[in-house]
């Protein structure tokens, strides 16, 4: 039977049984609806809370969450290294603000007047301050991002009249704006959500854990968690272009072949978690483009625990780095679809950016040099761990390292962890040798290092790293950053990163590509740095 | 006092039987056939493969079946006939192993509670109620997620799915027999009842119970490979015939079929053999046919 | 009969203690630790202490297996990290998604299946018989993911005659308004023959998939319950007095044959929905299987110990049925009530 | 006009595929029976005797087939008749019953109904008056308040209730031939008589041709006008019952007829003239009491039923205990054989197991050799130096051998465990038992299945005796072997006993049997003892009505030709 045609009679049925008098009402609106307003994205996994100030929020939620919220301020595009729109890390846009005007000690926000929620309510100064308030406040995840841009206390946030809020600076700080154009400052409905707070919940979590309670473009009209969003747009939405796409269906489906056979037999429009593999193929498929983009200061690394013999040697760590196969992992793990990090010639000169490639290529004689000068000639036993939750790119990774590791003589078991318990392994900071990925929102080279290569030896510095030279360099460019002092800047920089690979406590593997496969009809696509789905700009032909 | 020219006459019987049921009995004589073929990978596997089964080669990665790689190579360019042949040794082992441990808890519980009865009975129905309860391979996830994903604990996982239905077999054998003539006999000899459940039960329910390990076997084999298919297999590299179908699974669709296809294909012949051979036990055992 | 019936239900409550006992140990030993997942990607140890202290996790053991217990008796079966929902109306959601496709497995393993076994055990030692065991051998030889795959690939991907395997209706149809549950059947009562169709045709594929894997346990059964009726005193009473062939296989050998396929019918249905788990991620099937192996693999206590939970009931439930069944096949079985 | 035989068997051969290869169970025998006659067929087990009449029936399983002959029915050839046919004439035309009449019934449907199956097959009656013609089957059959029986189920109804509606089933659509199949093998005496009746005063009623067959020459004696012998698959005698028990013809029969129990007769008389030792059967001369049993109680609860044991024992909850044994007192002298029978439930075989200690009696004492054992816990017992001095023999000898242990094994098992005996001299003991009970040396190494009845029992009996026991409980010994062995069996018992000295207790529901080896009888009845005294009176001169009523439901073999 043809498939199209089965859709199109059972709808037909829907619609006469309509006139009926027994037909219920949602059968018919819903089986009207038409293919072509309806965007369908599949995906393996959903969102758990549709607010990202929740507790334990998903990365799915963060999708939900930009989608559904306006903030103050956004970024504008530009295009890219691969030609598609890319976001302007250096340019803002209004969104909820119409005017944005900076002084050393605050920022200044005019709001549109014309900006309502959702349920009609106008969007006022109260709501943003409230939705500011609450993000520095909750803590977890929220609180500590906007910590990154030193957004801490509620007193930062002052309304100035029903349409105006002014943001004070508690220190100089280059990241304070660009905190405000991340997901997390969204600007939350305050009367609705106050009105279903509890005392146990003054924030009223549990209400927009369930619901949107926004100003956003689209909101979340049915929600089954594991299954499927539903996304309507916002009629009355304000702070851009009107979307093109009215309906947004987001299925949840499992299994990777699933939506790439989903994808190529054209019943599902956009996926953007597929294997790596499946990317390369379908390049070739005239039905849908795929665009690559790679992850903005996002690097995949093999990190070594530095505390520990015997990786607190830097002569086994860069031993390890001359024995990786960089170029077997980008052919066999990745399909070419990452952005190599290595090998870059003696004569190259250090760049003021990050990510970039290291001088280290596959020299196993020199490897097992360094090894001997060690002490360790004969080589060692060590375990490999990897997140099993991305067991799709890891797994080929470890046993390719693991084969190349054995040639100077260091054995390694490979232990999958569960992706559950990886965070917490992690964190215990014991495992001796393991990969992992870090990628942070804000693209600046010092922003990475302060949360990687820092001595306070946060929970990204997997490898417990401490050097005071480090710490030095990193400070030095966070205060000529906020000092606008560029010479300073690009040098701290390009000491860091020397330092980084000369002491090598993570070797940098690739920088890893976010691939968007679609529909040739589905056009619009933009890469954000959080990397989820921009819905505004879609367009559906 | 000699028992050799009794147990030799009733071996050869038996034999003789089997000789008997598989001649009448073509799928039967094919599992047999079978089975020596795995056994024989099992033992030999890792001699007469053409390729080392650990050992990538970007290169030649996600070739399709040639005369060079009958069963192509995988995502890092290893052969994967070798591995096909390399795993049955892991994959039997499992099976054998988990089994082996069921038959000897299950097993023995199961001719205590049947035998015995009481309180014994109570407690190995409890034990056996409780975990019939649990879905079966939920609770194994369970497992092998609680204590690690190795291969000692999939075969210990493995075993305490089966243990209900080992002890449910083997105590009905048991509770069958227990009021048994040889039974009573052996009572009246002066045995223990320790020793009658050990010399009279234990042997004579030994048959049923091996219908029922054949078919275990290849449950475990299935259960193992499911384990994989959720991300709690062995430890990669080591090539096992579920964890290559489930990565293989994925690429079904993108056109490299024989990824999945082959082990798919050892996995089915290894369960599909055990079962066939169960059933064919059954029939060698079945004392109705047995005249 | 009400009497049997409690006097059935009581002797399953150890069991169901069991059940609790080890599933909250069981999970409690799972790896991965829950104040680190609420505390969020960037904590400090001490907000994970914190957390913990908060969810009540830094209390021993027993002290939180009374309020979990405590919980429990009041309904509530915590909260799923995953989907952030409260498990009992998570679980009330994909329950009937599950038992629909279980039972849908079920059924067309039961078409099958028990002809299959009647034939072979009539046929016994024939080639049909030998065919039979082949192929009932090979459907369970396979692993249902692998199965469900395959199915995937050829009915949807190269025949294009499957639906999408996207759930249990097409992305644009609705669900019909909700009675049981179950699509088919509240699609019916709603007399919504498209519909009906959608949902029939989204089941068909995992509802196969199951089935294969089911055919074995029951056609083996009937082969071997028919074989050990057929050679009855009675049966041959029957053909001594010239009943028909028919009458004598169905009617006088079958029914009494029955029995044992019922018991196992249970044990495959309980077997069946663990096999679901597979196949729900196969289909992204929205069950309550798919979801226990999320939540297990994301180290979520409350689902995992819920799904348990639900399953024991289940299965209890399900005993019940047989032996009420048992009664409805057996009249000794009525008679010592 | 020659009147044509109803039935007419010519030189039929069945054969059997085995795994031995082709198995001739029936040779080229001719059987013919005129109308309303009723004939026998006798043999031993493994005689063909029910393989003829499922070739008659054209129902023998599928391994088996018709190789050669003819069967005609009323000048109807079955070898040539289509199945079709053979499904009409089963059930009108020729009908079977069949032993243990409980297991011939379809246990899950009413029997009304499973008359009315028949009815409706044959056309015999359409839906409006099945019912009412079951009934009327039903009553013909002598079964009170048929209207309600019709719905009763096999199990609500007794052994010999079940026997009448399988009669009630076979006879429904007039037949004109019945064959009835050991129909009364396994009902009580009594129950057995009133079968018989019933069955010759409905077939005779109605003008119907009978076959009995059975393994009883009483039975075929009292009931056939002519009478079929067969042995080995041949007919080996055929002649009116009459003649052949006044003057059998073929050395079978007469051994035959010489082992058959009787009244009037002495053990050794049962053997054939080759077998028969010279010496008398000494005469026993009872001692001391060695066992005293006074007031025996053995109640059974019944047990609850758990989800574990659900699917094996669908049992009920919350019966009353039911009294096995009810108070009973009796004593067993030295060098004694005490009888002890009843019928099906009187509860003998608790007794004995009480006695064996292999159960624990819920009162009473038993005093074996002036110690109470019955205060001994039967786990404990395995252990007590009285364990060797009480010993058994099990009814069915192949149940009671450890299908693993070789023959050698099973009788050195006591000795291995109580110790009785040097490791060394072990297989010289065993070797002496075999030949004290008969058994040839080279079958020690055999495995039971490998064994006959008559072997196995024999390893039975070797094995009871091994450790020289005081006290001998026989199980119904020789219920489950043909009659010639049970002469051999019964003649070995008694002159092991009198070797060696020991006392027995005779458990057995033939008293027949018990008239020949037993010098007291103990009748019992629903757990209490209804009559005892020595066997001779009891048997000759009973005072209870129920020890008459037994009797008077014996078959009387006619008179014996003298021993030649």
């Amino acid at each position: 039977m043809d498939r199209r045609k089965f859709i199109k009679t059972a709808g037909a049925a829907a619609a006469v049984s309509a006139t009926g008098v027994s037909a219920p009402a949602i059968v018919t609106s819903a089986m009207a609806q038409s293919r072509a307003e309806t965007l369908l994205i599949v995906s393996e996994s959903g969102p758990n809370n549709l607010d990202i100030h929740g507790v334990g929020t998903n990365v799915p939620g963060y999708e939900v969450s930009w989608n559904c919220y306006d903030r103050l301020i956004s970024h504008e595009m530009k295009t890219g290294e691969n030609g598609a729109p890319y976001y302007d890390r250096e340019k803002f846009k209004p969104e909820l603000a119409e005017d944005m005007n900076v002084g050393a000690n605050s920022v200044t926000f005019k709001l549109r007047k014309d900006a309502t929620f959702h349920d009609g309510a106008p969007v006022t100064a109260r709501d943003v301050k409230w939705s500011l308030d609450r993000a520095v406040s909750v803590g977890g995840f929220p609180t500590f991002q906007m910590k990154a841009g030193s957004l801490e206390k509620p007193e930062q946030f002052v309304v100035v009249d029903d349409h105006t809020v002014r943001i004070d600076f508690l220190r100089p700080d280059k990241l304070t704006i660009p905190d405000l154009a991340v997901i997390v400052p969204c600007v939350i409905n305050s009367e609705l959500v106050k009105k279903n707070a509890t005392a146990q919940d003054p924030w009223g979590l549990e209400y927009t854990k369930q619901n949107t309670a926004g100003s956003g473009a689209y909101k979340v009209t049915k929600w089954t968690p594991g299954t499927e969003v539903v996304f309507e747009r916002n009629e009355a939405w304000k702070c851009g272009k009107m979307p093109a796409i009215p309906r947004i269906i987001w299925r949840m489906v499992p299994s990777a072949g699933n939506r790439r056979a989903l994808l190529e037999r054209g019943d599902a429009d956009i996926s953007y978690d597929l294997p790596n593999k499946d990317f390369v193929e379908l390049k070739s498929n005239p039905k849908l483009s795929i665009i690559s983009t790679p992850y903005s200061n996002g690097v995949q690394y093999l990190g070594m625990n530095v505390k520990k013999p015997p990786f607190d040697n830097p002569k086994v760590r860069q031993a390890v780095a001359y024995a990786l196969p960089y170029q077997k992992i980008m052919d066999a793990a990745l399909y070419g679809l990452s952005k190599p990090l290595f090998g870059a010639s003696a004569a190259a000169t250090t760049q003021p950016s990050w990510p970039q490639a290291h001088k280290y290529n596959v020299d196993l004689a020199k490897a097992r040099a360094l090894l001997a000068e060690a002490g360790l000639a004969d080589g060692f036993e060590t375990t490999l761990s990897f997140d099993l939750g991305f067991a799709g790119v890891n797994e080929p990774v470890c046993v390719l390292i693991q084969e190349s590791l054995a040639q100077i003589g260091i054995k390694t078991t490979i232990n999958k962890v569960p992706g559950a318990n990886w965070r917490t392994e992690l964190n215990k900071k014991e495992m001796p040798l393991f990969t992992n990925v870090f990628s942070g929102w804000l693209d600046y080279p010092e922003y990475f290092f302060f949360w990687c290569y820092d001595g306070q030896n946060s929970v990204f510095n997997t490898m417990s790293y401490q050097n005071p030279e480090m710490d030095k360099l990193i400070a030095s460019a966070r205060s000529s950053a906020a000092a606008g002092n560029k010479a300073a800047y690009d040098k701290s920089v390009e000491g860091f990163v020397d330092l980084a690979y000369t002491d090598m406590p993570r070797i940098p593997l690739f920088q890893p590509y976010v691939n968007v496969a679609m529909q040739k009809n589905i056009t619009g696509y933009q890469y954000w740095f959080h990397r989820r789905l921009d819905y505004r700009a879609l367009v559906k032909a | 006092m000699s028992r050799s020219p009794g147990t030799g006459a009733a071996i050869l019987a038996t034999l003789s039987h089997a000789r008997y049921v598989i001649s009448g009995n073509p799928v039967t004589a094919f599992a047999f056939m079978l089975l020596g073929l795995l056994l024989f990978c099992a033992v030999f596997g890792p001699w007469i493969v053409p390729f080392d089964p650990l050992a990538s080669d970007t290169a030649a990665t996600l070739k399709a079946p040639s005369l060079r790689h009958w069963f192509g190579t995988d995502a890092l360019g290893r052969d994967v006939f070798s591995r096909v042949v390399a795993a049955t040794r892991l994959d039997l082992a499992i099976a054998v192993f988990s089994v082996a441990l069921v038959f000897a808890f299950g097993g023995l519980a199961g001719i205590a509670a049947g035998f015995f009865g009481g309180w014994t009975d109570r407690i190995v129905g409890r034990i056996a109620d409780t975990i019939m309860a649990f879905p079966l391979f939920v609770l194994a996830m369970g497992i092998v997620a609680a204590l690690g994903n190795t291969v000692t604990n999939i075969v210990i996982a493995t075993a305490i799915i089966n243990f209900p239905l080992y002890a449910r077999v083997a105590r009905t054998e048991a509770s069958v027999r227990r009021e048994a003539g040889f039974v009573m006999a052996a009572r009246l000899s002066g045995n223990s009842e320790l020793r009658i459940a050990l010399t009279s039960i234990l042997p004579n329910i030994l048959p049923i119970m091996m219908v029922q390990m054949s078919l275990t076997m290849g449950y475990a084999i299935l259960n193992a490979a499911g384990l994989s298919f959720i991300g709690l297999g062995v430890r990669p590299p080591m090539p096992e015939w579920g964890i290559m179908v489930a990565e293989g699974a994925g690429s079904i669709i993108s056109g490299e079929w024989w990824l999945a296809l082959f082990p798919g294909l050892a996995l089915m012949l290894a369960v599909f053999c055990f079962n066939l051979i169960g059933d064919g036990l059954r029939d060698i055992v079945d004392p109705q046919r047995r005249t | 009969m009400l009497k049997i019936l409690i006097g059935r239900i009581l002797t399953t409550i150890p069991a169901l203690i069991g059940v609790v006992v080890v599933s909250f140990l069981l999970t409690r030993v799972l790896p991965g630790d829950t104040a680190a997942y609420f505390a969020g990607p960037a904590a400090t140890p001490q907000a994970i202490e914190e957390v913990r202290k908060k969810l009540g996790l830094d209390r021993p053991l027993p002290e939180q297996f009374a309020s979990y217990v405590r919980d429990l008796s009041h309904g509530n079966l915590g909260q799923s990290l995953t989907t952030g929902q409260p498990v009992l109306s998570d679980i009330k959601a994909r329950l009937p998604a599950s038992a629909e496709l279980t039972l849908f497995g079920l059924v067309l393993s039961l078409l099958i299946a028990v002809p299959l076994g009647i034939v072979a055990a009539v046929r016994q030692g024939s080639m049909i018989d030998h065919a039979c065991r082949a192929i009932v051998t090979a459907g369970v030889s396979l692993p249902v993911f692998f199965t469900g795959l395959l199915l995937v690939y050829v009915f949807y991907f190269i025949l294009q005659i499957s639906p999408a395997p996207l759930g249990r209706l097409d992305v644009f149809a609705s669900a019909p308004a909700e009675i049981t549950g179950f699509y088919l059947l509240d699609s019916l009562l709603a007399r919504d023959g498209a519909t009906f169709r959608a949902s029939f045709s989204q089941l068909l594929l995992p509802g196969v998939t199951l089935a294969i894997f089911a055919l074995a346990p029951i056609a083996r059964i009937t082969r071997a319950s028919m074989l050990s009726v057929l050679s009855m005193d009675f049966v041959r009473t029957a053909r001594a007095s010239g009943l028909s062939r028919r009458k004598v296989i169905m009617t006088y050998a079958f029914r009494n044959a029955l029995l044992p396929v019922v018991t196992t019918l249970g044990m495959v249905f309980s077997f069946l929905l663990g096999a679901n788990v597979l196949v729900e991620k196969v289909f992204a099937w929205p069950g309550i299987g798919s979801y226990a192996v999320e939540a297990l693999i994301a180290s979520d206590f409350a689902p995992v110990q819920g799904f348990v939970l639900a399953m024991a009931i289940l299965y209890i439930v399900l005993n019940l049925l047989i032996d009420l069944s048992y009664r409805l096949i057996d009249p000794r079985m009525r008679a010592s009530s | 006009m020659i009147q044509l035989p109803l039935l007419n068997v010519r030189d039929l051969t069945v054969e059997f595929s085995t795994r031995r290869g082709i198995v001739r169970a029936v040779r080229n025998i001719d059987i013919s029976i005129g109308k309303g006659e009723t004939l026998g067929i006798v043999g031993e087990s493994g005689s063909g005797k029910s393989v003829t009449s499922y070739a008659v029936m054209r129902i023998l399983d599928r391994a088996g087939q018709i190789a050669g002959g003819s069967i005609h029915f009323a000048g109807l050839d079955l070898r040539a008749a289509s199945e079709r046919q053979m499904v009409d004439l089963r059930g009108r035309e020729m009908s079977m019953i069949f032993q243990n009449p409980r297991a011939a019934l379809n246990p899950i449907r009413r029997i009304g109904h499973q008359i009315e199956d028949v009815l409706r097959q044959h056309a015999q009656a359409g839906s409006a008056d099945a019912r009412e013609k079951a009934i009327e089957a039903l009553r013909d059959v002598r079964i009170s308040r048929p209207e309600e029986r019709y719905s009763a189920y096999p199990f609500e109804l007794s052994g010999g209730m079940c026997q009448r509606v399988v009669i009630a089933l076979a006879l429904a659509c007039r037949p004109k031939l019945l064959i009835a199949d050991e129909p009364t093998t396994g009902l009580d005496v009594t129950t057995q008589k009133a079968v018989m009746d019933l069955i010759l005063e409905l077939t005779r009623a109605r003008g119907m041709s009978t076959i009995l067959i059975t393994h009883d020459l009483g039975l075929a004696a009292t009931y056939c006008s002519r009478v079929v012998v067969m042995e080995k698959g041949e007919v080996v005698e055929t002649a009116s019952a009459a003649e052949i028990f006044a003057a059998p013809r073929h050395a079978y029969t007469r051994k035959l007829m010489r082992a058959t129990p009787r009244p009037g007769i002495g053990l050794r008389d049962l053997l054939p003239d080759e077998n028969r030792a010279g010496e008398a059967l000494p005469a026993s001369a009872p001692g001391a009491p060695l066992l005293t049993v006074s007031a025996l109680v053995k109640e059974y609860p019944r047990a609850e039923a758990g989800l574990f044991s659900r699917f094996m024992k669908p049992d009920a909850a919350g019966a009353q205990p039911f009294r096995a044994v009810d108070g009973i007192g009796f004593d067993i002298k030295r060098g004694e054989s005490l009888g002890l029978v009843g019928e099906s439930g009187c509860g003998k075989s608790t007794t004995s197991m009480m006695l064996m200690r292999l159960i624990d009696p819920t009162a009473g004492s038993i005093i074996f050799d002036g110690e109470d054992i019955g205060s001994i816990p039967a786990r404990d017992f395995a252990r007590h130096p009285m364990r060797k001095r009480i010993q058994m023999v099990f009814q069915d000898p192949t149940d009671s051998l450890n299908p693993r242990y070789s023959a050698a094994r099973a009788i050195a098992d006591p000795l291995l465990r109580l110790g009785a005996c040097e490791p060394r001299t072990l297989r010289a003991r065993v070797e002496e038992l075999a030949s004290l009970v008969g058994l040839p040396g080279d079958l020690l190494d055999r495995f039971p299945h490998q064994l006959s009845g008559g072997q196995k029992a024999r390893v039975g009996i070797a094995r009871a005796i091994a450790l020289n026991p005081s006290l001998v409980v026989l199980d119904e010994p020789t219920a489950a072997l043909d009659v010639s062995v049970q002469a051999l069996v019964l003649n070995l018992l008694a002159d092991l006993k009198a070797a060696l000295g020991m006392s027995y207790l005779f458990v057995s529901h033939d008293l027949h049997v018990v008239r020949l080896i037993c010098d007291r009888v103990i009748v019992m009845r629903a757990g209490r003892i209804i009559e005892q005294g020595r066997a001779a009176d009891v048997l000759d001169h009973p005072k209870a009505d129920y020890t008459k009523e037994l009797i008077a439901a014996l078959p009387h073999p006619p008179a014996q030709p003298a021993a030649r």
